[in-house]
Parts: structure tokens; C-alpha cells; sequence
């Protein structure tokens, strides 16, 4: 396979990591696969590439912008839809379930609403004059951007869990909430603070690589798809493991469309995706504690 | 298990409110092009109706049962002679028999990961239509398709629009009669007491098979109508965002009865085609329509308008309470 | 239904027993041999044998973490044993809950009760009535057809027209027409044990019956079980109540730590040194 | 120090399940009240309900001061601790991380996690280690460590010895005492009385959510509780 797609791998691979880590956070503080993740993306990147040329912000405070708009839809998902059904329908999983896929049509439709139906192309980060040479593939700036950015959000979360208090209850709940709760831990604002910082996460990787794709309002479906099936590859065992899946996922997917051209992405990832669910459910890094 | 007299109300008032839209909307091209689109997502949303709104399976492949049924129609009206009426029982049967399979494969899965691997599904059956040249006639889709005959003379598209929603009527109160049998009782109870079905002797695992299979079977119907009402398809018609519309249908209409369902169709289509007020922002309102639904209303249009109903029934009848 | 201070004693002490003794000609309609199963190091049940005749109450109780949940998931068929024989009416029980119920004529009830909340009481207790039609594909089809037809379900033939209406007045059960989630938890568990009557059962399962029940909840419980009785079943009872269970049951078995340590009569049981070691702990050096 | 515990018409309903009907003791300070019951019998919902993990209606008066307006965040920072049953430790974490993240919910420092550690020996040696790594007993004295590093004024122990070696029991057992004696309020939930009945001034007999026996000294108590299970000789 040509280098070149190595590249890519780890572009598409970091922005697949970035939308399953904001899963896995979600999973933890809530117990829940946060599916409206992938519009946030979405609503952020088409947000900073609207305001960027038909508004003509400077990037930096689109990008700014997109990435708010993400996190307060996240949280207000969690306070006015969320929580408000789990309320009243304590234990069952369709209802959340049916309200999250209401949510993410929802914002994919307030998305192309506000910023309009035709797609928009990211605007890069950083573009270097002349791109790193690497064996025949080339190395743009962007690229550079996506992996640094990628791991310093890695880094700086495992470290946020680590150290912080937020972050350490978040970690106690997501391992044990029944315990949380019978410790009288303040579990709602270890909820909303799991779905800001999900949200924050999905908001920063849609502008992020957006330059590379493109974006439009209907994205968010694939994203929220792609970053779940890349969370359950990678596991729910470490904070890492989302990183695997989702470079997991890219591989799988760009060795496919190379091999046997790009309709079969969507075969491949289907039939990844059904290997995995059966099989293999709780991932590569799953959780193992001694009973 | 019926209740004396009022067994018949729901089928005489549903079948007067269904030829009061046929005479509605006959001979206004415009309005009849806009009931056969309404009845296309009714019979969608009324597929879905039993394994999803009472059986509580969210399997989201319904675009392409929808596929299979306009593509049947399509390959027998452009490939062979045989009577477009063909297209129906082997629309159904291709369907149902894909639903059973995917059914099958997924039978361990359930909520999050039930919904991904069949979105999954749909997504894949849109790229095979543009994949599969040679069948499916590749992005161009199918052109042309001649007109089916009825009763020895083709037929016209105001008749098309009356046997449909007829059409839509009679699968309706079918269902509307299975919600009550003890079958339909059995799929509803595995909804939120999975366990105590099985503990009961019935193997839940063929009771949501069954369902899947005979929801795809009446949305491949919906597909076969679509076809013949566009004379031609195109694989974007059967995208995955369709079954986003489908699932909300039965949400905001009501879930208490499969009329619901039908009326969350009209509802659809009047906000996201019909009114000039919405144009663009249509399906906005229409998501934020079903988000209020969801936390406020759990029981849906038609469920408060029945209940209006009843308190205006008792109100006149003295206080002796009925059950609809 | 207030009782004028709690401190008096609660109305639903134990009576004395007052169960027919069941005749021991009548046939074993469960029996276990030597059934084992361990979860990695920890030995949940420890090669227990027993077994039940038909029209016998067999009490099983002891602490948690004894394996008492893990026993009623093998019989069940929700746990697979790692060894020993479970045989009913003389068949090897395997497979799934539902097959179980269909071959073996096993019924359960749950500790918290598995009842569909947005259905009434009848169309929970119709479940029941309608497993053994539902319980084949074909059977199913053929129900489907006449659901749709509106005519033609055997579930709905004469015979079992007011069979529910039936068994819910022998239950004590008022206008079942009622949703679930208005219902009590007393309630709920009768419209379980009529749910479960109702497929016919050989053998009745009642996983804590008693838990948060009120003592109306327990009165309507104890007269179920006379009523499962009268439908000639075998019922294992299991629950922590053990002067209740006492009661209601002809012989009790105590596991503790996995193991059957006592298999007797209720009275031998309650005042035997196995009792007292699990329940009061072995007497200190104080 | 504290005067005791004052509970009054204590009811806990899961759902449609009456786990706790209207109950009401009291509890003195500087004195080790037993509860003893079967499982189920409402012993557990008690304690949690007085912490404030579980909900519940009724008054709980901690030194004339109403707790039931709390929440269990702000009970655990006015003096109540809970060993629960279970000990509801996080395995994956390790022993240090499960003291930390109690300390920050009582908005306590390095101080109390260090004092916490050295409470018992083993919990200092295996700090870094995942908490699921300790033994039975071990993850007991753990999960007593962390009721203990806010100095409570309240102290409700949950199971705290059933299935636990005899040294360790005692160990335990020693601890609570202790705290008795420097003036704490102890409610200790068992199973079976065994291992507190020496140590009992005041015992309560549970079952079905109701108190049916209420009695001075182990062995009356224990004498109430066989009776109550029909087990008197």
C-alpha cells in the first residue's frame, strides 16, 4: 500500500480516537453511549468554516465558537432531554436510546438550518510552504496538527483523570456507580461534566479535520457511527484504548476502499462492526479486575 | 377481547376520515402527488410499528426493505412482462426474508448495538445501489417504468392514490386489531418484560424475528407504491436519513395505536413539503416536534387527542367510563 | 393499612403450618445430583443435591452470597451448571428458559417482579396463557394470522375465554383491567404467580416472594401458594423470611456457603445447629 | 462531642418495594448500638438512608441537629460515616486513589489521606496497588479507613465483619469500640450478632422493615432476635 494512505490512516484513524474517547468519557460519567456526539462534531466544523468565509472571523475565534456551540449543545442535551427521560423511565435503554437519535437528527438539522445544506471545506490550522517528505508520502501541516493535537488531548485527559477532582470521580463512577451514589457522590455534576467534556472533545476534532474531508450537515450520522464502532474495537479498558479502535477502524477502512475500491468502506466497517459486536463485545482492551 | 359495540367504531370513523382524504385530494395532481408521498412514509412507519414501537427492536434498516420493494417493482416492470401486481408478494418476501437474516445475525444485540449494526446495514444497501450497476442500474437508477394495468386499463394515478390509501387503512387496522391479540399482547410484553415472555414458554428470539419480517414486508410496499407513483427510482430515495423521518412518524403521531402512525405521516409531510412557512427549516421543526414529544409527551398527538375524546365521551354519556 | 405502632408485632407472624402433607407416592417432578458452579475461584454451588415432589412446598433459604440466586438460575436455565444432573419429570432439564418452561412444565416468579408496566394485569397474565400456542414458530405465524384475521386463536377459544378472569379471582386479584404500573408490589407479584399458573406448570419457581412486601403482600402471597398447591404443582420457595417460610413449607433446605448443610422438616431446621451457626454465628469465647 | 442519633418515622421505598415502614430509634453517643436481622430485613436501607445515599422521608436528628435537609455530600461533611455493605470499594483504582477521592468529597487534604494510609499497616504498603488486589480483609480495612478520615461524629458499619477471618474481626471490632469510646455514636448492622455481642449497650431487632424488639445488652438481643425468627428453643 502506498505511504501516502499510511498517512491518512492516522489522520482519519486521530479524528475515529478523538469521537470514541468522547464516548468513552460520556460512558463513564453516565453509563451511556453518548450517540449525538458525531453531530457536535458536525455543528463545530460547519460552524467555524460558515463563520470563517461567509462571516469572515478570524479562524481562531471561529474554531473557538464551534467548539462552545458543541459543548453547550452536549450539556443541554443532558439537562433537557437526557435526564429528563431517564427520569422518568429509570433502567430502560430504548428510551435514551431513541432520545439521542432524536437529539442528533435534531442537530444536524438545526446544523443545516443555520449554516445551510451545501458542504463547506475546513479550514486548515497551519499550512507548511514545503510538506515533510516521508519515504514518496507528504506531510502537510494540517496532518502534523491532527496527530499533535490528538495525543495532547490524550495526555492531557489521562492526566485530568489522574489528578484532578472532577476527573477522579469521574473515573469512581464510571467503575463503580452504585457505589458512587451510596457515598452520596454528587453524581448529576459528574454527569454534566462527563457530557461537557465529551462534547468539548467531539467539538475540537470536527474543525480539526474538517481541512481534510470537508464537512456538511449530514455528517453527523457517519461520525457518531464510525467513533462507536471504534470505541467498541478499541475497548472501554484504558483511556488509550479509543485511540486503537479508531486507528483500528481508519486502517480497516482505507485498506478496504484500496483494495476493493471505496463502495466497499461501507461493507467492510459493516462487517467489522458485526464481528466485533458479536464476539468480541467488550473490545481489544477490555476491563479485567480480579474478583 | 373485545368490548360490545365500540369494536366497530375504530374501523367505521378510520375508514370515513380515509375516504374523506381520497375525495380530498381527487383530481388535484398536486394534492394526490403529496398523498402518495404521505402514504409511501405511512407504510414505513406502520412497518416499524410492531417490532419496533411495541416489540421495542430499534433495527434501522428500514431504507432498505423500502429499497427492496420499489427496486422489485422496478426490475419486474423494466426486465420482464410479467403483471406489476407480481411486484408486491415478491417485494414482501425478498424483505422480509433480508429483515429475518439481518435479524438472525443480530439476534445477541440490542439498543445501542442493535441501531449501529443496522444503520450500518442501510447505509451499506444505499452504497450497493450505486455499486451493483448491472442490477440496480447504478446512480441512474431505473427509468421509464411503464404504467401498471388495472382492470384492463392502465392505471390512472387517481385510482392509484384511492387503492392506496385503502391500502394504508386496511394494514392500519390490522395492526390495530394484532395489538390486541394475544400475539400482539406477547410482542408488547417483550418489550419491557423480555424475561417473563421467555419464562412462559415463548422464544423471544422467533417472536422478533417474526416481527422483523413482516414489518419489512409491509415497508417493501410502501417501496413498490413509491415506484409506480415516480415512474422511475434513484438510490438517494432510500438513504439512511429516511428512516431518521420513519422512526418519528409513530413518535410524535402516537405510540398507543398504530393510527398514530399514519398521522405522524401526514404530520411529516406537512412540515417538511407541504407548508411554505417551514420550506427550509421543516424537518428542524419536525426534530424539535419529536424532542418535545419525547420528554413532554410521551403519548404523542393521537394519544392526547383519544384521551380528549374520552373525557368529552364520558363528559356526555354521564361519567360511564368506556375503554377505546 | 397503618399499624398503630411498629413496635407491636407485625400481624403476619408465623402461623403454625398449615399445608397439606403432600402424599410421598407423588412422582419427583425435580431433582438435582451433585450440581456445581464456580465463578473463577469462588465455588457459588458446591455439589448440592435435592429434590421435590409434586404438591410439596421445599423452602430453600440461607444468607446471601450462600448461592441460593445461583441455584434458581440453573434450575431456571438463565445458568449453565459446570457439573451434576438436573432432571425434571424424569427428563434432563437444558436449554433456554423457554424450552424449559415448554418441556418441563417450569414456571418462576422473579425477585423484582418482570412485568410489563404499560400493559393491564390480564394482558400480563394472558402471556402465560397464550406460551404454549406462541412457543413454535408455526404457532406463532398461525396466531399472527389470527390476530390480524381477528378470529381463530386458540388462545382464544371458548374454553380459554375466562380462563385469566379465572385464576386472577382465585388469586384474590381485583379488576385486572388495571395498567401494571397502578398496581402494588403485592400486586404485581400475583399477576406474576397468575402469569405463570396459567402456562400449567409442573413445577413453580418463587424467587423472593416476600421482599419489601407489606404484610398485605405477604398474606396475598402465603394464600397463592395454597392456590398453586390446589393446581397440583411442586413449588420451591426461596426467600430470606425464614419464619414465614417455615410456615408455608413441608421441608426446607439451608445452604450456606454454597453447600447444603440441612434437609428436614421446617421445625427440625429452625431449631437445628446449622441454623443456629449460619443465622447467630458460632458462639464466641466472650 | 455528640449526644447521639434521634431517628423519627424513617421510611425507604424502592420504587414500589417498602424496604424501611416508619421506623424510629435512637442511638446513643459514646456507645455501640447493634442492629440485627436477616437480609432483606431493611437493615441495609437503614443505614444508607441516615447517610443519605438512599432516599427516604422522616427525621434524623444527629445532636438535635436535622440531617434530613442534607444531602449525603453534606451529612458526610457534618460527622456521619458509612462502611456500606459491600464496601463498595473501586477495584480499579488503587488504595490511595480510593482515600483521595473520599477526601475531596469531604473536602479534606493530604493530611487526612496520609493518616488514612497508616490507619492500618497493609494500607500503606500496597497504597499504589489496585484496591481489587487486597484480600477480603484487607478491602475491609480500607473501606473502614476512609469512613474514619473525617473524624464522624456518626459512625454506621454495614456488614462490616460478616465473612471475615476471626483476627481480623477482632481488629475490626476493636476499632469500632475504640471510636466508642472517644465519644462517637456507632450503629454496627449484622447479620448475626457473634462478633458485637460483648460490645452492645443498646440492640434492635429487625425484619420486614419494622423494628419488632428493641433490647439492652448482646445477649437479650440475642435472645429477641431467635425468638423473632422462630428459632426460640
Amino acid at each position: 500500500m502506498p505511504s501516502q494512505l499510511f498517512v491518512s490512516i492516522v489522520e482519519i484513524g486521530c479524528f475515529f480516537a478523538l469521537i470514541a474517547l468522547g464516548y468513552l468519557i460520556v460512558l463513564y460519567g453516565a453509563g451511556f453511549f453518548h450517540f449525538a456526539l458525531g453531530p457536535y462534531a458536525m455543528f463545530s466544523a460547519l460552524g467555524a468554516a460558515y463563520w470563517v468565509t461567509a462571516s469572515e472571523w478570524p479562524l481562531w475565534v471561529a474554531v473557538v465558537a464551534g467548539v462552545a456551540a458543541a459543548v453547550a449543545l452536549s450539556v443541554v442535551t443532558e439537562l433537557l432531554v437526557v435526564r429528563p427521560i431517564e427520569k422518568r423511565v429509570r433502567g430502560e435503554e430504548l428510551p435514551s436510546l431513541i432520545a439521542v437519535v432524536a437529539t442528533l437528527f435534531a442537530v444536524s438539522q438545526l446544523a443545516g438550518t443555520v449554516f445551510g445544506r451545501k458542504p463547506f471545506p475546513g479550514q486548515p490550522w497551519m499550512d507548511f510552504e514545503d510538506p515533510i517528505e516521508w519515504g514518496e508520502a507528504v506531510i502537510g501541516g494540517q496532518t502534523v496538527i491532527i496527530v499533535g493535537v490528538t495525543l495532547a488531548i490524550f495526555i492531557l485527559l489521562a492526566a485530568w483523570l489522574r489528578w484532578s477532582r472532577y476527573g477522579q470521580w469521574l473515573r469512581a463512577v464510571g467503575e463503580n456507580q452504585e457505589a458512587a451514589r451510596t457515598l452520596g457522590f454528587p453524581v448529576a455534576r459528574i454527569r454534566l461534566a462527563a457530557f461537557a467534556v465529551g462534547g468539548l472533545i467531539a467539538g475540537i476534532a470536527g474543525p480539526l479535520f474538517s481541512p481534510k474531508a470537508g464537512v456538511n450537515f449530514e455528517s453527523g450520522l457517519s461520525y457518531s457511527l464510525f467513533g462507536f464502532i471504534a470505541l467498541v474495537m478499541g475497548g472501554t479498558g484504558s483511556i488509550w484504548a479509543p485511540l486503537a479502535g479508531g486507528l483500528i477502524l481508519a486502517a480497516l477502512q482505507i485498506a478496504a476502499s484500496y483494495l476493493f475500491g471505496s463502495p466497499s468502506l461501507n461493507y467492510a466497517t459493516l462487517i467489522a462492526a458485526a464481528l466485533f459486536f458479536a464476539f468480541r463485545p467488550e473490545g481489544l482492551f477490555a476491563r479485567r479486575v480480579r474478583h | 377481547m373485545r368490548q360490545g359495540g365500540s369494536a366497530w367504531v375504530e374501523p367505521i370513523v378510520t375508514l370515513a376520515l380515509a375516504i374523506a382524504a381520497m375525495a380530498a385530494v381527487h383530481g388535484s395532481p398536486y394534492l394526490e402527488a403529496v398523498a402518495l408521498l404521505t402514504c409511501t412514509y405511512a407504510f414505513i412507519a406502520l412497518g416499524m410499528y410492531l417490532p419496533f414501537i411495541m416489540g421495542g427492536a430499534l433495527s434501522m434498516a428500514y431504507n432498505a426493505y423500502l429499497g427492496v420493494g420499489a427496486y422489485a417493482l422496478a426490475l419486474i416492470a423494466g426486465r420482464s412482462d410479467w403483471d406489476l401486481a407480481w411486484s408486491l408478494p415478491i417485494g414482501m418476501l425478498i424483505a422480509a426474508a433480508t429483515a429475518v437474516l439481518l435479524g438472525f445475525a443480530t439476534r445477541r444485540l440490542s439498543g445501542f448495538y442493535l441501531a449501529a449494526v443496522t444503520l450500518l446495514f442501510g447505509i451499506a444497501f444505499t452504497t450497493w445501489l450505486v455499486d451493483a450497476e448491472s442490477v440496480t442500474g447504478g446512480s441512474g437508477g431505473l427509468q421509464g417504468l411503464r404504467v401498471p394495468v388495472f382492470a384492463g386499463r392502465p392505471l390512472s394515478n387517481s385510482t392509484l392514490v384511492m387503492l392506496t390509501i385503502l391500502a394504508v387503512w386496511i394494514v392500519a387496522l390490522a395492526l390495530s386489531r394484532l395489538r390486541n391479540s394475544p400475539f400482539g399482547v406477547a410482542v408488547r410484553a417483550r418489550r419491557r418484560a423480555a424475561i417473563a415472555v421467555e419464562s412462559c414458554g415463548i422464544p423471544v428470539s422467533t417472536l422478533t424475528l417474526v416481527s422483523l419480517g413482516l414489518g419489512a414486508a409491509v415497508s417493501s410496499v410502501g417501496g413498490s407504491l413509491f415506484a409506480v407513483a415516480n415512474h422511475a427510482i434513484l438510490p438517494e430515495s432510500f438513504a439512511v436519513d429516511l428512516v431518521f423521518l420513519c422512526i418519528f412518524m409513530p413518535l410524535l403521531g402516537g405510540q398507543d395505536r398504530p393510527w398514530g402512525a399514519v398521522l405522524g405521516a401526514i404530520l411529516v409531510v406537512t412540515f417538511t413539503f407541504q407548508l411554505t412557512f417551514f420550506k427550509e427549516t421543516g424537518s428542524l421543526f419536525f426534530s424539535l416536534a419529536v424532542l418535545l414529544v419525547l420528554v413532554i409527551a410521551p403519548r404523542g398527538v393521537l394519544g392526547y387527542v383519544l384521551i380528549g375524546l374520552q373525557k368529552l365521551w364520558k363528559g356526555t354519556r354521564g361519567g360511564e367510563t368506556r375503554h377505546g | 393499612m397503618a399499624e398503630p405502632s411498629n413496635m407491636a408485632e407485625p400481624s403476619n407472624m408465623a402461623e403454625p403450618s398449615n399445608m397439606a402433607e403432600p402424599s410421598n407416592m407423588a412422582d419427583v417432578i425435580l431433582e438435582c445430583r451433585g450440581v456445581n458452579k464456580a465463578y473463577g475461584a469462588v465455588r457459588a454451588v458446591n455439589d448440592v443435591s435435592l429434590e421435590l415432589r409434586a404438591g410439596e412446598v421445599l423452602g430453600l433459604v440461607g444468607p446471601n452470597g450462600a448461592g441460593k440466586t445461583t441455584l434458581v438460575d440453573l434450575i431456571g436455565g438463565e445458568q449453565r451448571p459446570d457439573s451434576g444432573a438436573i432432571t425434571a419429570l424424569g427428563r434432563p432439564l437444558a436449554g433456554a428458559p423457554s424450552r424449559r418452561a415448554r418441556v418441563n412444565g417450569l414456571a418462576r416468579t422473579f425477585q423484582h417482579p418482570q412485568v410489563a408496566l404499560d400493559l393491564t394485569a390480564r394482558e400480563n397474565m394472558l402471556v402465560g396463557l397464550a406460551g404454549p400456542s406462541l412457543a413454535t414458530l408455526s404457532g406463532q405465524l398461525r396466531e399472527l394470522a389470527a390476530g390480524i384475521v381477528g378470529a381463530g386463536s386458540r388462545i382464544e377459544r371458548d374454553a380459554a375465554r375466562g380462563e385469566v378472569e379465572r385464576v386472577a379471582a382465585a388469586l384474590g386479584l381485583k379488576d385486572i383491567e388495571r395498567e401494571c404500573r397502578e398496581l402494588t408490589l403485592g400486586e404485581l407479584r400475583l399477576v406474576e404467580v397468575g402469569r405463570a399458573l396459567l402456562t400449567r406448570p409442573a413445577l413453580m419457581l418463587l424467587d423472593e416472594p416476600f421482599a419489601g412486601s407489606d404484610a398485605h403482600g405477604v398474606a396475598g402471597i402465603r394464600s397463592a401458594i395454597a392456590e398453586i398447591l390446589r393446581n397440583g404443582c411442586g413449588v420451591i420457595l426461596v426467600d430470606h423470611n425464614v419464619d414465614i417460610v417455615a410456615s408455608l413449607a413441608h421441608r426446607i433446605a439451608l445452604l450456606n456457603l454454597g453447600a447444603k448443610v440441612f434437609d428436614g422438616d421446617p421445625k427440625a431446621c429452625l431449631a437445628s445447629p446449622e441454623m443456629q451457626a449460619v443465622y447467630f454465628g458460632e458462639r464466641e469465647a466472650a | 462531642m455528640s449526644t447521639g442519633l434521634e431517628v423519627q418515622g424513617l421510611t425507604v421505598r424502592y420504587g414500589k418495594a417498602l424496604a424501611l415502614d416508619n421506623v424510629s430509634f435512637t442511638a446513643q453517643a459514646a456507645a455501640i448500638t447493634a442492629m440485627v436481622g436477616p437480609n432483606g430485613a431493611g437493615k441495609s436501607s437503614c443505614l444508607n438512608a441516615i447517610y443519605g445515599g438512599v432516599a427516604s422521608s422522616g427525621a434524623l436528628l444527629l445532636d438535635g441537629q436535622d440531617l434530613s435537609k442534607l444531602t449525603a455530600m453534606q451529612r458526610a461533611r457534618q460527622g456521619v460515616a458509612l462502611v456500606p455493605q459491600g464496601r463498595q470499594l473501586f477495584m480499579r483504582m488503587s488504595v490511595r486513589e480510593n482515600l483521595e477521592v473520599m477526601a475531596r468529597l469531604l473536602g479534606l487534604g493530604e493530611a487526612e489521606i496520609d493518616a488514612g494510609l497508616d490507619r492500618f499497616p497493609v494500607l500503606r504498603q500496597r497504597a499504589r496497588q489496585y484496591a481489587g488486589v487486597l484480600s477480603g480483609g484487607e478491602q475491609q480495612m480500607l473501606a473502614v479507613s476512609r469512613a474514619l478520615m473525617g473524624k464522624p461524629r456518626l459512625l454506621l458499619l454495614d456488614e462490616m465483619v460478616t465473612g471475615l477471618a476471626p483476627l481480623i474481626v477482632r481488629e475490626l471490632i476493636a476499632t469500632a469500640v475504640r471510636m466508642a469510646a472517644e465519644g462517637v455514636t456507632v450503629i454496627v448492622a449484622e447479620p448475626s450478632i457473634g462478633a458485637v455481642r460483648s460490645h452492645t449497650t443498646r440492640g434492635l431487632v429487625m425484619l420486614r422493615g419494622w423494628i419488632v424488639a428493641e433490647e439492652t445488652g448482646g445477649d437479650a438481643l440475642e435472645a429477641a432476635y431467635q425468638k423473632h425468627m422462630g428459632m426460640a428453643a
